[in-house]
């Protein structure tokens, strides 16, 4: 039931949460989740987003489907872009439809903790003074956010 | 095998794959990990901090003790920063 | 910087969302919550919603800023419908917009939990058969919901 | 004063909203509607059943024990099923 997609090109909020509903009966809460690419006040020119191809598509329907376990969902969509991306634009969707909210609500949150921790994709930066700010390195909180779920 | 490298390991290794022949006492991620770093300083470098270098046995996440028998691909890759 | 509306006419998710985005800089992640009319399997023809005009939005401002001290949000906006109301329409929308996603999440989900117990609102049910199903009774899971942020 | 009755605590009264002029004695939104209570069968039939009807002094929230004096506006009405 999953739509699941790793891409490079953007991604429409409104076109796919339209096609979750539509692919659902008696939805009641529908959440999304857009991460978007910050600037850092500035200091960052670009995100680069490498992935590992095959592997991110089968990672994130692993986790969709531990998610579609845990909680009643009607709809579940899931797109992972990488390639290089600017600040302002989008990274990474999550859509939710249940009939009531908190399953919505901690399905989206479940697989963005576990996204950022098991789908693998790594950033590197690209600096506005033209240098290369190197590769993100993992933050602790999210390593913790996926340990409350275990 | 085919051993595929991703992010600063792919860097530091300077390719992104390729294909190896281990001997026999290879038998998990951890011996494949610490044989490629007998190949070269490039390889030495990419695996110098120990538990920094993350595992994939045919595109599922792996920990160091996970037996590469039979295995087709095997990823190494810096923790993950995705989402 | 919230934006709150309490109106009869539908709303647009993607427009609200660029509009929270175009308000706010270095924005990371994007929640939206939007609440959907169920048929209930075929048995609900419509919901009519009464509000109490004046409070409705003072409430909703009142837990809009109560959210805005407990996150750092770069941008908030809360429509609630009111009227006739049919199933696989919009009623309520929360948009939330933060540098990181827990915040986005936490906020969006406390303000849907404090709307739903608090926002002067009254569902009453029209049947499919022409019948009136009489107003929605408060769901304990509701209040429970609310409490876990007290 | 004015008073205002929304959803089934209107149905039952019979109107939305109307202007009274309390006693003296009648000091908190519990008094309020002790005394609308008396008012006829209605207004019974709307309170009737201790704790069910909620009430805003001058649209906030309050607890039965809530003073009135100085408010324009008191309403009454079941708790809220919104979002």
């Amino acid at each position: 039931m999953a739509d699941i997609r790793v891409q490079a090109a953007d991604f429409d909020v409104a076109a796919e949460v339209a096609a979750v509903q539509a692919g659902a009966q008696d939805v009641g809460a529908v959440v999304t989740f857009t991460g978007v690419c910050r600037s850092d006040g500035g200091r960052l020119a670009a995100l680069e987003l490498e992935h590992y191809p095959g592997m991110a598509e089968e990672e994130i329907a692993r986790v969709a489907a531990e998610a579609e376990r845990r909680w009643p969902l009607k709809g579940l969509c899931v797109i992972h872009r990488f390639g290089l991306i600017r600040p302002g634009e989008n990274i990474v969707l999550v859509v939710t439809a249940s009939a009531h909210r908190q399953a919505a609500f901690e399905a989206a949150s479940f697989l963005m903790d576990y996204l950022k921790t098991r789908a693998p994709f790594w950033k590197k930066e690209h600096l506005a003074d033209g240098t290369s700010g190197g590769w993100v390195a993992p933050r602790q909180e999210d390593d913790e956010a996926t340990a409350r779920w275990e | 095998m085919k051993i595929a490298y991703f992010a600063w390991v792919r860097e530091r290794i300077g390719k992104s794959e390729e294909i190896v022949t281990p001997p026999e006492h290879v038998r998990t991620v951890a011996d494949l990990a610490e044989w490629l770093k007998g190949r070269g300083e490039e390889y030495a470098h990419a695996f110098a901090e120990p538990g920094m270098v993350r595992a994939a046995v045919d595109r599922r996440h792996v920990k160091p003790d996970a037996p590469i028998a039979g295995a087709a691909e095997v990823a190494f890759f810096p923790p993950m920063t995705g989402g």
